[in-house]
């Protein structure tokens, strides 16, 4: 069925959702925004060598990680998931570890926090959360995967191959989307043949949903429905959040060179924050009293994130090679002895 | 502090605009004007516009007078720009790396006896 | 961002905050007919004049324009629509008081808003704007085909990108059913009013602005279409505002 | 001058010029562009941005998206393309935005483009270039520093060079793309930014020929791409102690030139070959067995290799760590002095 018309204009309502949700919501989207907003400075600050900001894509993805179960599902990040990293629960100064570059897949617990480690291999851990799915299908658990990627990844054979083998063995897995309509300096319609990645659901045996990325509420909702098909046996779903990457492709990157600022503009204005704040006060589910406090509590958290992560200690070079393998060999022991030798000394 | 005039062009109005008629330089020869200062104001068929100047510069030229109209991609104006050494600018990813004058070393060699 | 619908009419406006502001009274800029705010404000560098006065700036695009809904009923494009549309935009941003720039179309709703509500209009600025119906002489059946000055100015703007025939139709409409009177005036609002040296809509304008106890600008050598970008225009409105100041500020 | 890029004319210039390993790269793609019309650019980012580190800027501009442009984010798929684009008679010069991320596109590379000429006997020869980002030394994020020049070095059918200076990288480029042999292009990153006075010119040696950066009769240190400089380092500082180091650049890693290592290290009897790839199975273990087997009876001491650890590319902060020291070269050069 051709995925409903996202409706990504103009205000958003929240009426239909609990108010416990929409102030969940709100709390970990404020979160990350500030904690983004401190990165972006670390970055300025050559605390990080580089920052990918998650600015605009807030509600996508605090919106579809809240409608997991931290306790049996297992979400496969990208590199720019930091929000949902955070609605899920993870171990934040663990994950911006990622970006002061101390260990490449961050510092969080993998397996504890039932979150992948940082990918930057685009669309790379996509066919690994279909492998997970499968896994709890063959034990008859019901845990969920959630497999994010953007519109760049769309274009990946391996996201490709994944859905296929998903809709084949009718696996647990919502392909997510974040469709911030730009892959670096490639925009959609020179990406995404056909306009959607979520029509193409179709085609590999499983419903598409198109959701409005901006609407906190409207992603939750469709991610909600997709997680609790999944978890009857219903099999995968994919969902295509549409929002906007509002900052550059990375801290290093000069959009100059092939965008026109006005158009960041038409969708800085649809901030997700704002719209969800001005849908809580207009449903009654919050006050400005209490903004006031999940905002102040946001900043204090994202400043704790942020000094956590800046006075994190650097790897120390015999941790080259830890981990290489489960059991060493003799030839990297002698290769660490070399290092000691010759590089340490 | 090297020297280097840029000529910048009308730039293209967007909605298939081919020309435009300059109202009113907001700038003169000499002025010293940082990016995205005001630097001329045209009408096109459609609409008043302001141009933001793209460099910070030193006016050196303007190529066109008041009620001159001006093919798109036509010269404007010529602004002598100041380039720096500047620092090489970082690729994507990573950074430049530092070229040290005298690399650092502890080993020293000792020449074979043969 | 968005303010909620009024007849679900969904408004959308730009809110630019003021680096260091100089005065927490906001400038309220509304656009002319047929255009929206980055075609009558933002590209003709008004942005820049107010972030130089240390002055926040909000302007709508107005229903039937630009990003906002563009209901095609006359009915829904009378003056005190769009007054409703911009009164529920300042009560979201919980803006008390505004000092309102208007041009073409926008200084009349401008007048109208300082009607309605008088406490949340702290002086008005009048662009391109003059006593004489802007819409006469006009056949509202069949805008932009007839020769009055206003289908000159229809004929100009319905080409433009992101415009929708129908609505601006409907919009002529409306505004038409309603044509501008002088009496009754907002009182106690300071006024200035400015209009191009060749602008035919804004015929009058300065006798106006002497009977309403207001001040003129004239701007020299401009005509309807291109006197909003102008330097003089932007002077005078800077100094105006700068008149006002914080001191009698909400 | 109204452009920020000079127009590259399309005689080769003679004259000094002062440019960076971009801007060489920059030239002689234009030079490809104007002189051959079936030349394509193609890849993620190389039109309107013009490349993630600039080296196809103003291409797109002056040669139109017709020969410069950009496509959909999958490797795979962007050499299998280059594959159909030469049998159709166009000269592809495919890029592939990292080297870490050339991974998915092995297949297309190994099983396909290296041995259709093969396959077809000759009939579907496969002229493609593909430029590669190789190699550390940027502290960029994982797979963003890899060197996988023993892959493809060991592939029958694929030609394989790393230039590393600007002016190699310039005529290096242009043999690489002029030939009907499909060459894989690495360009070492690092060196990017490396600017100097350099003598354009078209190619003289024959593809597979290395060279003498700086001759020295008390060993040879073999290396390519960034190394090449790091080993210039170590000369310039050995020198101080009174040992004279040769430099020799292999440049075509595939295929190596055996004769030339063989003339060098006959001369001066030691050998030290240093990449920045783990050492096990590296292009190393194929040069020091050529070393070996060609002057045995020369070599006082055997060859010495200095190389990354077999340990997976690491993060910035431990990536000096990691790459060939200085200090390990000189230890590695004392070793063949004292053997």
């Amino acid at each position: 069925m051709p995925p409903q018309e996202s409706k990504g204009q103009g205000a958003i309502t929240v009426e239909h959702l609990p108010p416990e949700l929409t102030r969940r919501l709100y709390r970990d989207m404020r979160t990350a925004r500030d904690l983004d907003t401190e990165a972006i400075a670390l970055q300025r600050q050559g605390v990080f060598p580089a920052y990918v900001s998650v600015r605009g894509q807030e509600a996508a993805q605090v919106g579809s990680a809240t409608a997991l179960d931290p306790a049996r599902d297992f979400v496969f990040p990208t590199y720019r998931e930091m929000a949902s990293a955070l609605a899920y629960g993870v171990e934040m100064v663990g994950y911006m570890a990622t970006h002061r570059a101390l260990w490449h897949g961050g510092l969080y617990d993998v397996m504890d926090s039932r979150f992948g480690a940082i990918n930057a291999v685009v669309g790379g851990p996509v066919p690994h959360a279909v492998g997970w799915a499968l896994g709890e299908r063959l034990r008859g658990d019901d845990g969920v995967a959630m497999a994010y990627f953007g519109d760049g990844a769309s274009s990946e054979g391996d996201v490709h191959e994944a859905m296929n083998f998903a809709g084949v063995l009718a696996a647990p897995v919502i392909f997510f989307c974040q469709n911030n309509q730009w892959a670096l300096s490639v925009p959609n319609e020179r990406q995404v043949a056909g306009g959607s990645v979520a029509a193409r659901a179709e085609g590999y045996g499983m419903p598409g949903v198109l959701v409005d990325g901006n609407d906190a509420g409207a992603v939750h909702t469709a991610t909600a429905e997709a997680v609790e098909r999944a978890r009857n046996g219903g099999g995968p779903t994919v969902i295509e959040a549409l929002t906007y990457r509002i900052e550059p492709h990375s801290t290093s990157d000069d959009p100059g060179r092939y965008r026109d600022e006005a158009d960041t503009e038409h969708w800085r204005r649809r901030d997700p924050v704002v719209l969800l704040r001005a849908a809580m006060l207009e449903a009654g589910h919050a006050d400005e009293e209490h903004f006031a406090a999940v905002d102040a509590e946001a900043a204090r958290r994202a400043e704790q994130v942020r000094d956590g992560v800046a006075d994190a200690p650097e790897p120390d070079g015999s941790e080259l090679f830890t981990h290489v393998f489960r059991e060493t060999t003799e030839e990297l022991t002698r290769q660490h002895r070399t290092w000691q030798e010759e590089v340490e000394l | 502090m090297a020297e280097e005039n840029i000529t910048f062009t009308l730039p293209d109005l967007g909605e298939g605009l081919v020309e435009a008629t300059v109202l009113e330089w907001q700038v003169a020869v000499g002025d010293t004007i940082g990016r995205n200062d005001p630097l001329v104001e045209v009408e096109t068929t459609k609409s008043a516009v302001v141009i933001p100047s793209p460099k910070a510069g030193r006016v050196v030229e303007l190529h066109a007078r008041e009620e001159d109209v001006v093919p798109v991609g036509e010269p404007l104006v010529t602004f002598a720009v100041e380039v720096e050494e500047s620092a090489p600018q970082a690729g994507i990813v990573g950074r430049v790396p530092e070229e040290e004058a005298k690399p650092k070393r502890r080993v020293r060699l000792k020449p074979p006896t043969d | 961002m968005t303010v909620n619908p009024v007849e679900d009419v969904t408004m959308r406006y730009a809110d630019l905050p003021s680096q260091d502001p100089t005065d927490d009274v906001p400038v309220l800029l509304l656009h002319g007919f047929g255009t929206d705010f980055d075609m009558n404000w933002r590209a003709t560098g008004w942005p820049r004049v107010l972030e130089e006065a240390g002055r926040r700036a909000i302007g709508p695009d107005l229903r039937g324009h630009g990003a906002s809904d563009k209901p095609t009923d006359p009915q829904l494009y009378l003056p005190e629509h769009f007054v409703a549309d911009i009164l529920a935009m300042l009560d979201e941003l919980d803006v008390r008081a505004v000092d309102a720039v208007g041009y073409s179309m926008g200084s009349r709703l401008a007048w109208e808003l300082a009607l309605t509500a008088p406490e949340r209009v702290r002086s008005l600025v009048l662009g391109g704007f003059g006593p004489v119906n802007a819409l006469a002489g006009l056949d509202t059946a069949r805008p932009g085909e007839g020769d009055s000055p206003f289908d000159h100015v229809y004929r100009t703007v319905a080409g433009l990108p992101g415009n929708d025939a129908e609505a601006l139709a409907a919009c002529v409409r409306g505004q038409a059913a309603r044509p501008f009177r002088e009496e009754p005036r907002p009182e106690g609002v300071p006024l200035l009013v400015a209009a191009g040296a060749k602008d035919a809509v804004a015929e009058g304008a300065a006798a106006f602005a002497g009977r309403c106890g207001g001040s003129y600008v004239e701007i020299p050598g401009r005509d309807h279409a291109n006197a909003v970008s102008s330097r003089v225009f932007k002077q005078a409105v800077a100094d105006f505002l700068g008149a006002r100041g914080s001191g009698s500020g909400g | 001058m109204t452009e920020l890029i000079e127009r590259a004319d399309t005689t080769v210039e003679s004259a000094v010029v002062e440019l960076s390993m971009q801007q060489a790269i920059n030239r002689a793609l234009r030079v490809l562009l104007t002189e051959d019309p079936d030349v394509l650019v193609f890849g993620e980012d190389v039109g309107a941005l013009g490349g993630v580190f600039r080296v196809t800027d103003g291409l797109q501009k002056e040669f139109g998206d017709q020969r410069v442009f950009d496509t959909p984010l999958a490797e795979s798929a962007i050499m299998g393309m280059a594959v159909g684009l030469a049998m159709n008679g166009w000269r592809p010069v495919p890029e592939l935005q990292f080297d870490g991320f050339a991974y998915p596109a092995v297949d297309q590379i190994v099983n396909q483009v290296a041995r259709m000429n093969y396959r077809t006997r000759g009939a579907a020869p496969m002229p493609i270039t593909l430029r590669l980002p190789s190699f550390g030394g940027i502290q960029a994020p994982e797979h963003h520093g890899e060197s996988l020049e023993a892959l493809f070095a060991h592939t029958p059918g694929l030609k394989v060079v790393a230039p590393s200076d600007p002016a190699e990288a310039y005529s290096l480029l242009l043999q690489s793309v002029r030939s009907d042999d499909p060459v894989v292009y690495m360009e070492p990153k690092a060196r990017y930014w490396d600017r100097r006075p350099v003598r354009l010119s078209e190619p003289t040696d024959p593809i597979g020929t290395s060279r003498i950066v700086r001759p020295g009769r008390h060993a040879t240190l073999v290396a390519w791409g960034a190394m090449v400089h790091r080993c210039v380092q170590v000369a310039e500082l050995a020198a101080e102690d009174g040992v004279e180091l040769e430099v020799l650049d292999l440049r075509w890693l595939k295929p190596i030139d055996a004769a030339g290592l063989a003339a060098s290290v006959a001369r001066t009897k030691r050998a030290v070959v240093v990449h920045e790839a783990p050492l096990t199975a590296g292009l190393g273990a194929e040069v020091a067995a050529l070393i070996t087997e060609n002057c045995f009876r020369e070599l006082a001491a055997p060859v010495q290799r200095v190389t990354g650890f077999d340990v997976p590319y690491p993060a910035g902060p431990l990536e000096p760590q990691y790459l060939p020291t200085i200090d390990r070269v000189l230890l590695a050069v004392q070793r063949t002095l004292e053997y």
